[in-house]
């Protein structure tokens, strides 16, 4: 066990992956520059610039040969350097990497791991804030999993790079440096398609993911002063959703708020919301709320404030809940 | 770079200026694109018949496709589009997975165990940096074996060529890029798919050789191949390929190509026919007449009729099995979802 | 009045744009031959080779020159063969054309359309029966419609070129000759953002969109049959949404299926199911049901029945719903 | 094309092989390049200060931005980059605005009316097609407005840079590709981005022209660009133009190019500073002293201080606002949301 920063438990998940030779670090600026979030400081110098790629910019060819690599039996590990960087390489995702295995009846597979630094809250410039996982979970053949602390970092990021399918892995800019804690040593995995019940409660579910987690432990910890109970789940795996761990807590509290920074219509959230009223309408109390960032482009720095749900949004959301 | 293409068989049968071919080597060259042609022209009727869902034809490209892939060794790997059945089946792809993706069944897509060859791209640019991706894994395992992918000349116009292009020349991984420039890219006539002379010649813009081929010429082709794979082998990188050859029929059996070009100029290039050419060499060294070509075709017929048949007697895949390759193991919700298909298939 | 196909109607309405001299039509094969729907037929004899434009095989360059000339006043009109060629150009469409309004605050603006021929139901090859409207309704700053009819083809179309921002367009391929209708001559607009209340009822809600309403309209057909009175309601407009009819509807009926051949997860049809729970929760007798492809690739022709929402899967859902 | 950049002023300040410029043409680049160089200090330490987000500097670049827009005309686009600050400000975009952006906010993307400049494209590839679309656009209305659109070396790498040469051969649209090649993307260097000898030379492959000029040369500069534009505005068709030069600062402010190149490469390039040998040049010709230096470098701090003071004043964007311009008008969804925005803010 060492305490790391979110950002030095990833790269610790790709120093212990790279002990695999099939395994290979590819992206801009990864190698001499260790990358724009240092995530792969260090890995080039150790491993060699054969295994820890510096790429031009171009995102569907690093994508593109990464998929290549993995048909011939090699592990690839993409970074793109923003998630909004990550639309040139779509049609590679989509038509090729996603669909492989299909088209091929298991013949060929592709896996590999696409690493997306995601969402707001740095004061970046355009296209560098954004969250878009719901492009990217609505592909079948996909499984898309969101880190949020330093251990299910390096936890998921080791079963995604296990998984025989590819992963899209989303890691929360905001949370690199911000978030710490205990990081066990060497090989572990966070199960993909499990979520985490972070908190026991009985009034009132919040289910979030990836940077929002912060927020809403927050509102769960300040509701908890106000006498309110609430469950606290982070999805961790988006594709496979953990549904029974969802529904169970929404059967138990019968009210529920979803919580995430992407746009609202069509967001991830919508989803969620879906699966309860599916499967728990009966339980619902009220119904279930979602926080998430406005139908809008994410405002640069000096009103990105008004966008990103807060923890007082979110407590308000809960309130409204409780008392609906 | 050379804007005249690489000659060795002229259209009226006689070797340019060099010594003359293996006749054993032709001889199987010209078997293999008897078949091809037989193919083509079965999978055509089939789809008349309603068999096959759409099919593109390749009538006319044969010295191309079996060219391209006549210097490969098995464990090299072929990166092809819809359009290249013939080159896919002589790397070992069966004509039977050839047909059962054309029928409509995913089960096309899985070759046997050892062929290196993908599945038929069916997007349009997106494959190539597939065979650099491939050759790079190669190249980093040290196998030696080298990639080539196939593609249209309208496939250069998407930034995926670019990209591929870029990645092979600055790794200098060893990919064989070879373009089918046969004159379409649907109803676009090659002249306004870009304003370059030649596709050849994009290969300077990435630090690569380009060469220019008369792709109606099996041997030609044959050789520029050779060459190229033999540089890709021996570390000194990728090579750009353009062979120059003609779309004798319309895009797919669902166009109409009258609708965009005159039938004269189909007529010109059938007089440049690339299997009639390795016929009149072939006669004129003894080594073809009416009995040979005959015993070719009822070869070729009966395989490929093997094919169809066995393509055909396989039941079509069942509401649970379109599950049953999404993931190396269903994933929960997947499991759920199969089993509300498999109750309302019912 | 005509009485005229779907790909009919959309010809006379692309025919009627091209009046106003800043329209400009683009695609691949949509000049002489019409584009490979012929949906474009005679346009380029008709209007010149400078305004319906032939291009070279590239979706990026062809959506983001469009873009340029929107930026300079064009109205371009876009022609993407097929919705599964469409991701080349994602990057364009989400980066670029979706923002430039907020990005510029007003100063710079995209009036464009990107026609997308969508859907199965022809055993077409791979990627020609995407249905990927969800990675285009998350995106602020587009709108997004369906086609249904002949008639709200035309009319929808040309409000979609008279609209001041970026329009996505769907056709359903399947109807482009199996629906005919009567279709009014001349301009008119079939509004974005209104839905279409096609069949009033009162025990349950079917709502759909684009190719499925033929199933969708069946289903109420049979149940009405079986003494079941289905309302139904063709969204048209998935962005904006016509939120007020699908929730005074569902506030009616208290009973709703909500169908799409896309897949489930992350589906436009989440989207609809949330939007119901949050404004008509407490009239809902039953959990609303989603009827839409599975999480799978769309399967080529022999398996597509298999995969695509029948009359038959829209009826046992509703009688589900009618019975729980 | 000639591997041999145009050089006209060579970096001692003399003329080579040439009539003498006109003495009043170089004294305004120079104040522009000086006013450049100002302002790309007063961001960099506006940026040290907490007062802007982040900042790309441009030293060593001036020449090359005030030289590829000099030569356009008012109604010319212009369609940069986030480097780019320098040329759209001559061509009329205000410091305000950048400064707005650069700060945070939205309002910096809206340049006065009949200013032809888009807003600073972010993402590194995708804006060069623009041009290409607006300069067709101009073409179709026959108004002889050309674009100009300005981008690095590393976004020569992107698929979009290829669609765009590409379409702009095919249509021969009046476009000028102006490719700023100084030496690095981030870390990569120019070398391990493509393995081309030149970007000037990748024109080729679309039919164009391809031109590589000395970037730190601003009068070789704006003639090179002053002749694409000329041909493109007679309708002869877009050229690509490489303008090698050199980025003095790391990539941004958040960048620390130790990491990744040797000191010593950049004090190479600052021997061959762009304003240096104007200065040499102008002292020459008895046009440069002292004096008139601290009289140019007033002008220019007084214009960017009011730009920082105007920028500074702005009230920052509501809650409500941002909903504002999403569509010409808000739907009823956003009204909605707006309204639970604006809520949620108080
Ligand atoms: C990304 C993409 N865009 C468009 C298409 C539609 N399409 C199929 S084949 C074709 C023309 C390709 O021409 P070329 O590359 O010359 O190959 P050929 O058909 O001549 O063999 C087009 C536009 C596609 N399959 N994929
Ligand atoms: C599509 C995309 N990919 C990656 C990035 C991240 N990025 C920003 S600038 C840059 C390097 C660009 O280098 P170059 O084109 O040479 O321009 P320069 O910064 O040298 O002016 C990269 C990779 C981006 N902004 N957009
Ligand atoms: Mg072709
Ligand atoms: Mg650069």
């Amino acid at each position: 066990m060492s305490v790391m920063t979110l950002a030095q438990a990833l790269n610790s998940a790709l120093d212990t992956a790279l002990d695999d030779p099939r395994v290979v670090l590819m992206g801009e600026d990864i190698g001499t520059t260790g990358g724009v979030f240092r995530i792969t400081d260090g890995l080039q110098r150790k491993h060699g610039s054969e295994r820890v790629i510096d790429t031009p910019v171009a995102e569907s060819g690093i994508v593109g040969a990464a998929f290549g690599m993995a048909i011939a039996g090699l592990r690839p590990i993409v970074e793109i350097q923003f998630m909004g960087f990550s639309y040139p390489a779509y049609d590679q995702v989509i038509s090729h990497v996603a669909r492989i295995r299909s088209r091929s009846r298991h013949r060929f597979t592709a896996p590999m791991v696409i690493r997306l630094p995601y969402g707001g809250g740095i004061g970046a410039s355009e296209h560098h804030s954004e969250s878009t996982e719901a492009i990217y979970t609505h592909i079948p053949g996909l499984k898309v999993v969101v880190a949020s602390t330093p251990e299910n970092a390096k936890g998921l990021l080791l079963a995604a790079v296990d998984d025989p399918d590819p992963v899209i892995f989303l890691e929360p800019i905001r949370a690199y440096r911000a978030a710490r804690g205990e990081v066990p040593d060497g090989r572990y995995v966070t199960p993909i398609g499990a979520g985490m019940l972070e908190q026991r409660g009985s009034d009132i579910s919040l289910i979030s993911y990836g940077a929002m987690m912060r927020e809403t432990r927050d509102a769960a910890h300040r509701l908890a002063a106000e006498g309110v109970s609430a469950e606290v789940i982070d999805l961790r795996s988006l594709v496979p959703l953990d549904a029974d761990m969802v529904v169970a807590s929404v059967e138990k509290t019968g009210r529920a708020v979803v919580i995430h920074e992407a746009p609202l219509t069509g967001g991830y959230g919508a989803e969620v919301v879906a699966l309860i009223q599916e499967r728990a309408l009966y339980s619902l109390r009220a119904p279930v709320r979602r926080v998430t960032g406005w139908d809008v482009s994410v405002p640069l720095r000096l009103a990105e404030r008004h966008y990103l749900p807060s923890t007082g949004r979110i407590m308000s959301a809960a309130r409204d809940v409780l008392e609906a | 770079m050379s804007l005249e293409p690489r000659q060795v068989l002229a259209a009226d049968g006689t070797v340019i200026d060099r010594r003359e071919p293996d006749v054993s080597t032709l001889a199987t060259m010209y078997a293999a694109m008897t078949e091809a042609r037989l193919y083509d022209r079965k999978a055509s009727a089939l789809q008349r018949q309603g068999r096959l869902a759409t099919y593109a034809p390749y009538e006319g490209q044969e010295a191309s496709q079996v060219g391209a892939v006549a210097p490969l060794a098995p464990e090299d790997w072929l990166v092809a589009s819809y359009r290249d059945a013939a080159a896919m089946h002589l790397h070992g792809y069966p004509w039977k997975n050839l047909l059962l993706t054309r029928m409509g069944d995913e089960r096309g897509g899985h070759p046997p165990e050892g062929v290196n060859v993908t599945p038929p791209s069916i997007t349009v640019g997106g494959h190539m940096i597939h065979a650099v991706g491939i050759a790079w894994a190669e190249k980093l395992k040290g196998t030696g074996a080298v990639a080539l992918t196939m593609f249209g000349d309208g496939a250069t116009s998407e930034g995926d060529f670019h990209e591929a292009m870029n990645f092979a020349g600055v790794y200098h991984v060893p990919t064989v890029f070879f373009c089918q420039n046969n004159g379409w890219a649907i109803s676009m006539p090659r002249s306004r798919q870009t304003a370059s002379r030649t596709i050849a010649q994009k290969a300077d813009a990435y630090g690569l050789p380009g060469v220019l081929v008369d792709g109606n010429d099996v041997l030609a082709v044959a050789e520029v191949v050779a060459e190229a794979v033999d540089r890709a082998r021996a570390g000194e990188g990728p090579t750009l390929i353009e062979a120059l050859t003609y779309r004798v029929q319309g895009h797919t059996t669902a166009d109409d190509d009258r609708r965009y070009r005159a039938r004269e100029e189909a007529a010109g290039w059938l007089a440049r026919d690339p299997l009639e050419r390795v016929r009149l060499w072939l006669e004129r060294h003894g080594a073809w007449d009416e009995a040979r070509q005959s015993g070719i075709e009822a070869e070729a017929s009966r395989r490929i009729e093997a094919a169809v048949a066995e393509a055909e007697a396989l039941e079509s895949l069942s509401a649970g099995e379109i599950f049953d390759a999404m993931f190396d193991e269903p994933t929960a919700p997947l499991a759920v979802q199969r089993h509300r298909a498999e109750r309302s298939a019912r």
